[in-house]
């Protein structure tokens, strides 16, 4: 099977804490288009998952592949560069700076010191950085002060710092935690419009959730994959239930 | 006089302008040319002070070394000036006329060949801004791209200081050893120890500092300045927003060092010496407090603070010679307990409300309105004793219910 | 302790003191008070604007109180201070009374340039009694040049300088290191020496002339030269490279608490002064008090002064000075050299006739001093002194026994011809 | 030079090696508990330190004059009273100053910088500007000669076993005890060790007044080698915080590997080089090997 047909394609992908496989030979494909979340239980090797294909963590072995370019060897801003956005799983966001800022530091220009300095915000600037904002809903709030926002509003908020990049492949790691139900409501509707044009990679608990947004689901248990399938499926795989429910 | 206020209040410009009247006008107005010419050394100070608060202030690093670029500085410029003392006939007595004193002490028979293009006063300038700058890029680069930062870095650059503080001090041929370089005395002719010199040499380093500040200024003011708050914050979120943060601090660290260099040559021309009891860690640690006094996130307030500890310094010292270290002691314990962001955090919570008092809007987009007295200056490296996440566990706390976004 | 005393509030100590000055000295000045101001007015006395008044002249006194000097420079305020009551007591100079202006230097260098500036900028100072360490002295130098000020420097040092501005009161190097080496060579038979040093200027110059004197002047060898950052606290490596080199004597000139650091180990190591002969010119009285003279005693150090010194003037000086700051206070070499300061400034003044610190530039060669604590000394045209050198035994207690002195006072000689 | 000579020379050169090495571990051990352990830059370690040699001192003096035959005796008690001095400030230090910085690591720094600036000055005005010499018991001066030309230093065997007491008890406490126990839990997750009913504030007065009553032990014992004045703690700072950074600040063992090496570094490169040049030498290289390896010998490798 060629690679190059997948956005993202992981093969053989092991990682070790002194001994500790957090991920064991684990190989993976995503398509273009697709939202695939992945759930498992604590300890499954989820987030480690996310870290090693944003770079924050090194491989121990194999490879990870986007778009058909090796991804195992770069460093973190190189492979943001190539297209790979990550939302972490607490909100991550300048809680000093305006919202306003906080969107036009994540704008993909101006990414060198020099080009640092000589950045300004132009029209287009502004215009996608409201365009993002009436996006995440926070159109009003360009002017506040991003840590004076709601937990919710934060995680959008980094979703919003996430699209400014406008990435070919966004990971978001529990992108709902600690949200309200109409909020969750909210957060669906908003990542089901942003996959339109891109690949998403989503870990969450939450199955409702999950059953709402999920093209796949991927299983993951003690660093392997367990399952992989539709929701439907993957929830009545004995191997699942077991892991979830056994001990 | 409410729109004055107001003015003060709002405008970040308002501290500089007051800055200006009182080093410009204020100062040399009012004081004899002895004080004035004191006030002159302490503003070569304040060059390493704003450096800081680039350097720690904004970019969250913390570096105990600051020294060794005003040393650096101090030193070019004072090579040049001592070679242009060290002229034939007023060496005549030397065993070697025509090289420096301290040279000809240490049977030293020719000038080594890297003090040759010293004699070039172009070459000087040059090198004063960019040695301390090349060293900071060597330091900076190593331990950036290894992601060494906070206590480690400061540890380090430590370290460097006292290799360097010994290295001078151990090469007394060449250097002076740790007498320095002394008794500079003309440049290009012109006798720097004179009291119009003296005039002149500090209107130019006042010039000079302004020009700094405005310099810092506007890269505060770039999307660089909101990088590095932003960096300081959560640097691997602009980690993973595509930025390689290691240049970003290179850069800051580089722009300080800069700073230190061109404040250790006024420093040199002004006092008319350069000694090694700059590089060491006790003034690198004093020339951090000068910005913490004066709040480490604000320009201006870094110069009130050299100003005002340094005279401190003076007036104790003179006044009660044996107390004079306890109160440096409070200062320090005192500006991090009870005022982390020193007089400018001072004048943000208090005589700022004050001006304000008639309601005025405040202007949210400069960050050098923003000052989180909490602020973790700085992140700690990879390796540190942090404690590390707990793997996979979801955020705990309890969330405020946020208000609905409004998707249409 | 005892040498806070200096420090408490200066005019009680002061008061207290100048009672005890005028009960210990001939009140000859006083009576003659009025008459002197008669006979030196003001107005011809000073002519360049300095802080004279008819009854009173300021001089400034400039050491570190603070910092890490403050260890050597603190007996240097103290003798300045006695010498500066006794002279009061006996009425003054030119009829007036000696007032102090103190400035700290705080061991650091810049610090003395300002604290210089002011004294004689602002202050307009008569004279000053100051500095300790050689990098102190480079450093306030142009101002004294600069601003004509008057110095009285009291350490031994490295040579290599002469200034209208400066009275050297200590010795320098060659005063201090020919007649000793040549000591050790006559009575110990010592032919190879290893030379040990602080790392900066004044061990580094005078390790370099005691070189040249024992390669080219007493035909020796020297097996070893080694320097070591000031502060070091380290030396057994250093030790053992002695032991390689097996030096008949070791010539040390190690400073400050590295100093203590040094003769400890030594001892620690076996190189007791039975087995290892030991010259050093940087240990005096007040550097036993941190050594511990059971730590170093029968080692031998060449100097100009001891406290142990038998004669009149340095009994009168020493009794004065513990009088003043307790029984368990201790003078050194530098605290002697302090002492003459003021004495030959007055001297000095009364000669020129004149505060005009021109005048008593001019005046300065040929001013003899009977009475100082060492025995005799003048002033030489290059404004260093003339005076003998002595070499000591260090003993147990933390005191010299002296156990040699020059036959004649030695020539000061600050840029010798063959020691370059 | 005889072959004996020889071996002379090179066992007492190893024997200044492993005493460097034992003076450095003293010194670093407290501030590795401190430093390695609560992240705390304790710049008044060496002020710390002094405590514990003032200690020596003032004992030694009251024991010349109330009790001069148990001279040669005190050093013991001394010892123990310098720790629980420096142990009594150091807790206050943590009540009155360090406990409300926790949370900002670098202005630990200036505050405790501060507070070493404070205690000199305290010092020079209690015991006068000039460096005393406390009596040491005869026993603890001169040298061991087992063979001629075979000189071992007494203090150096001295400090040498000091330091192996020390470190072994910073060990067992660290290892076995139920305070080292609260440390390690309270240093891995404050939140949690908060959680499972540990008195975390408690822990770190606790663990913050033991370093400094190590850093008075070292203090006391560097009597027998150094100097005791008022600034002579400060000579030991920056060594003491390279060992521990060099060591990797979380390790003990760490520590213990990096004051190994730095001994060895420089006491062999000070044999061969000169003192200035060596000292420049060794530092270089810890910088270098920091450059490349920031976190330093010994390291967790965990998930961040």
């Amino acid at each position: 099977m060629s690679n190059s047909d997948f956005v993202l394609a992981i093969e053989d992908l092991t990682v070790s804490f002194d001994g500790f496989k957090a991920i064991d030979a684990l190989t993976l494909y995503v398509d273009k288009g697709e939202l695939r979340v992945i759930i498992g239980p604590n300890g499954a090797g989820k987030t480690t998952l996310l870290d090693l294909i944003c770079g924050k963590t090194k491989a121990s072995g194999g490879s990870i592949k986007f778009k058909n370019n090796e991804m195992t060897k770069l460093a973190e801003h190189q492979i943001v560069r190539s297209g790979i956005g990550r939302k972490f799983q607490t909100p991550s966001i300048y809680e000093n700076l305006s919202v306003f800022k906080n969107l036009e530091v994540s704008f993909p220009r101006g990414r060198g010191v020099f080009g640092a300095l000589a950045f300004k915000c132009t029209d287009d600037v502004k215009a996608r950085i409201e365009e993002v904002a009436a996006e995440i809903g926070l159109a009003d709030q360009l002017n506040t002060e991003a840590g004076l926002l709601s937990h919710g509003q934060k995680q959008w908020l980094e979703i919003g710092m996430l699209l400014m990049q406008d990435p070919e492949l966004l990971m978001l790691d529990e992108p709902i935690a600690g949200m309200s139900v109409r909020e969750r409501e909210l957060t669906a509707e908003l990542l089901e419009r942003i996959c339109r044009n891109r690949s998403m990679i989503v870990i969450e608990h939450d199955m409702d959730f999950v059953k709402k947004i999920a093209h796949k689901v991927t299983v993951m248990h003690q660093g392997k994959i367990l399952a992989e399938g539709p929701m439907d499926k993957v929830q009545n795989d004995p191997k699942v239930i077991d892991v979830y429910l056994g001990h | 006089m409410d729109k004055l206020k107001k003015w003060l209040g709002t405008s970040d410009m308002a501290g500089i302008v007051v800055l200006a009247l009182v080093v410009f006008v204020v100062l040399p107005g009012t004081v004899d040319i002895f004080r004035l010419n004191l006030v002159g050394k302490y503003l070569t100070y304040a060059f390493v002070a704003v450096g800081l608060v680039m350097l720690w202030g904004y970019g969250g690093i913390l570096s105990l070394g600051q020294g060794v670029f005003f040393g650096l500085g101090g030193y070019c410029m004072a090579m040049f000036l001592k070679l242009e003392a060290s002229d034939p006939i007023s060496t005549k007595i030397q065993s070697t006329p025509g090289i420096p004193d301290f040279m000809d002490w240490n049977q030293i028979t020719q000038l080594p060949i890297w003090w040759e293009p010293f004699r070039s006063l172009p070459f000087a300038i040059l090198a004063l801004l960019l040695v301390p700058t090349i060293l900071a890029f060597i330091v900076g680069f190593a331990m950036f791209k290894r992601r060494v930062g906070g206590v480690y870095f400061a540890i380090i650059t430590q370290a460097v200081a006292l290799v360097l503080s010994v290295l001078i001090i151990g090469q007394q041929g060449y250097t002076g050893g740790v007498n320095g370089i002394t008794d500079l005395k003309t440049m290009l002719g012109w006798d720097i120890r004179t009291d119009s010199a003296k005039y002149i040499l500090y209107f130019a380093n006042a010039v000079l500092l302004f020009g700094a500040i405005f310099a810092c200024r506007a890269v505060q003011r770039s999307k660089l300045g909101t990088l590095l708050l932003a960096m300081r914050d959560k640097e691997d979120r602009v980690r993973f927003s595509g930025y390689d943060v290691a240049n970003f601090k290179v850069f800051v660290f580089c722009l300080a060092a800069m700073l230190c260099g061109l404040g250790g040559a006024m420093f040199a021309l002004q006092v008319g010496f350069m000694s090694p009891s700059f590089v060491g860690i006790v003034p690198s640690i004093e020339m951090v407090i000068f910005a913490a006094v004066g709040g480490r996130m604000s320009l201006v307030g870094a110069v009130y603070g050299t100003l005002l500890v340094n005279f401190g310094k003076t007036y104790f010292s003179e006044t009660f010679p044996q107390l004079w270290l306890f109160l440096m002691a409070a200062l320090f314990i005192g500006v991090v307990l009870a005022f982390p962001n020193g007089i400018a955090g001072l004048y943000e919570s208090y005589v700022k409300p004050w001006l304000l008092k008639s309601k005025a809007p405040r202007d949210t987009g400069a960050p050098t309105a923003q000052v989180t007295p909490e602020a973790t200056p700085a992140t700690p490296p990879r390796t540190s004793a942090a404690p590390a996440r707990a793997l996979d566990s979801a955020p705990s706390g309890k969330q405020p219910d946020g208000v609905g976004p409004a998707v249409a | 302790m005892s040498s806070q005393d200096d420090r408490d509030d200066p005019q009680s100590a002061s008061r207290r003191n100048f009672n005890r000055g005028m009960a210990a000295l001939p009140l000859i000045g006083m009576p003659t008070l009025a008459l002197a101001n008669a006979k030196f007015p003001t107005a011809t006395v000073n002519t360049t604007k300095l802080a004279i008044t008819d009854t009173e002249v300021t001089v400034g006194q400039l050491h570190s109180a603070t910092g890490t000097m403050a260890i050597s420079e603190t007996g240097s305020i103290q003798a300045e201070r006695l010498a500066i009551e006794q002279i009061n007591a006996m009425g003054g100079v030119l009829g007036r009374q000696i007032k102090i202006i103190q400035e700290d230097g705080a061991s650091d260098w810049p610090t003395f340039a300002e604290k210089s500036k002011k004294l004689l900028v602002n202050d307009r100072v008569a004279a000053v009694f100051g500095c300790w360490t050689s990098a102190s002295r480079k450093a306030v130098l142009p101002v004294f040049e600069k601003e004509n000020g008057m110095l009285y420097y009291p350490t031994f040092y490295e040579g290599l300088e002469q200034s209208k501005n400066v009275i050297y009161t200590g010795q320098e190097a060659t005063q201090q290191i020919i007649w000793g080496l040549d000591w050790v060579q006559k009575e110990k038979n010592a032919k190879s020496f290893f030379l040990i040093g602080s790392d900066y200027i004044w061990p580094r110059t005078s390790n370099k002339i005691a070189r040249k004197h024992i390669e080219n002047f007493q035909k020796g060898k020297v097996v070893g030269e080694e320097y070591y950052p000031l502060g070091h606290t380290n030396f057994n490596s250093l030790i053992n490279k002695i032991k390689v080199a097996k030096p008949d004597c070791v010539y040390a000139i190690v400073v400050g608490g590295s100093n203590v650091a040094f003769y400890k180990q030594m001892k620690a190591a076996g190189l007791t002064s039975d087995k290892q002969l030991l010259l050093t010119i940087s240990v005096t009285e007040d550097e036993l008090l941190g050594i511990g003279g059971e730590n170093c005693n029968g080692f031998y150090a060449c100097m100009k002064y001891f406290q142990s010194l038998d004669n009149a003037n340095n009994k009168k000086f020493v009794d004065a000075f513990k009088a003043k700051y307790g029984a368990k206070a201790v003078i050194g070499d530098v605290t002697q050299a302090a002492y003459l300061g003021p004495w030959l400034w007055k001297a000095t003044v009364e000669k020129a006739g004149s505060f005009d610190v021109d005048k008593v530039a001019a005046a300065s060669p040929g001013i003899e001093f009977k009475s100082a604590p060492e025995g005799y000394v003048k002033i030489h045209e290059n404004h260093h002194l003339w005076s003998k050198a002595r070499i000591g035994q260090i003993q147990a207690d933390g005191q010299f026994k002296m156990i040699a002195e020059s036959p004649n006072l030695i020539e000061p000689n600050p840029f010798p011809k063959g020691y370059q | 030079m005889s072959a004996s000579e020889m071996w002379n020379i090179f066992l007492m050169q190893g024997f200044a090696g492993l005493s460097l090495f034992s003076v450095l571990l003293l010194m670093g051990l407290g501030l590795a508990i401190i430093f390695g352990q609560m992240g705390v830059i304790n710049m008044a370690h060496g002020e710390f330190m002094t405590i514990g040699a003032y200690t020596i001192f003032m004992l030694s003096s009251l024991t010349e004059t109330y009790a001069p035959t148990l001279t040669p005796y005190y050093f013991f008690v001394a010892i123990i009273v310098a720790f629980i001095l420096a142990f009594a400030v150091g807790w206050m230090a943590e009540w009155a100053l360090i406990r409300h910085l926790y949370r900002r690591p670098l202005d630990t720094l200036l505050a405790t910088w501060g507070l070493s600036l404070g205690m000199q000055q305290i010092f020079r005005s209690t015991f006068g500007a000039k460096e005393v010499s406390p009596t040491l018991p005869e026993w603890l001066l001169g040298s061991w000669a087992p063979a001629e030309g075979l000189d071992i230093p007494i203090n150096g065997m001295f400090v040498m076993g000091l330091t192996l007491l020390v470190t072994a008890g910073v060990f067992l406490m660290l290892y076995r005890s139920r305070w080292g126990l609260r440390v390690r839990a309270t240093v891995s997750n404050r939140t949690m060790a908060n959680a499972i009913g540990i008195n975390t504030k408690k822990t770190d007065r606790m663990t913050f007044a033991i370093g400094c009553g190590i850093a008075g032990v070292a203090g006391a014992a560097f009597t027998t080698i150094g100097s005791t004045g008022p600034t002579s703690g400060s000579l030991y700072i920056v060594d003491a915080f390279l060992v521990v950074t060099f060591g990797g600040a979380a390790s003990l063992l760490g520590t213990v590997a990096s004051a190994f090496g730095i001994a060895q570094t420089q006491s062999i490169s000070e044999f061969f080089l000169t003192g200035s040049m060596a000292k420049v030498l060794t530092l270089l290289t810890i910088i270098t090997i920091l450059m490349i390896r920031p976190q330093g010998l010994f390291a967790l490798k965990v998930r961040r």
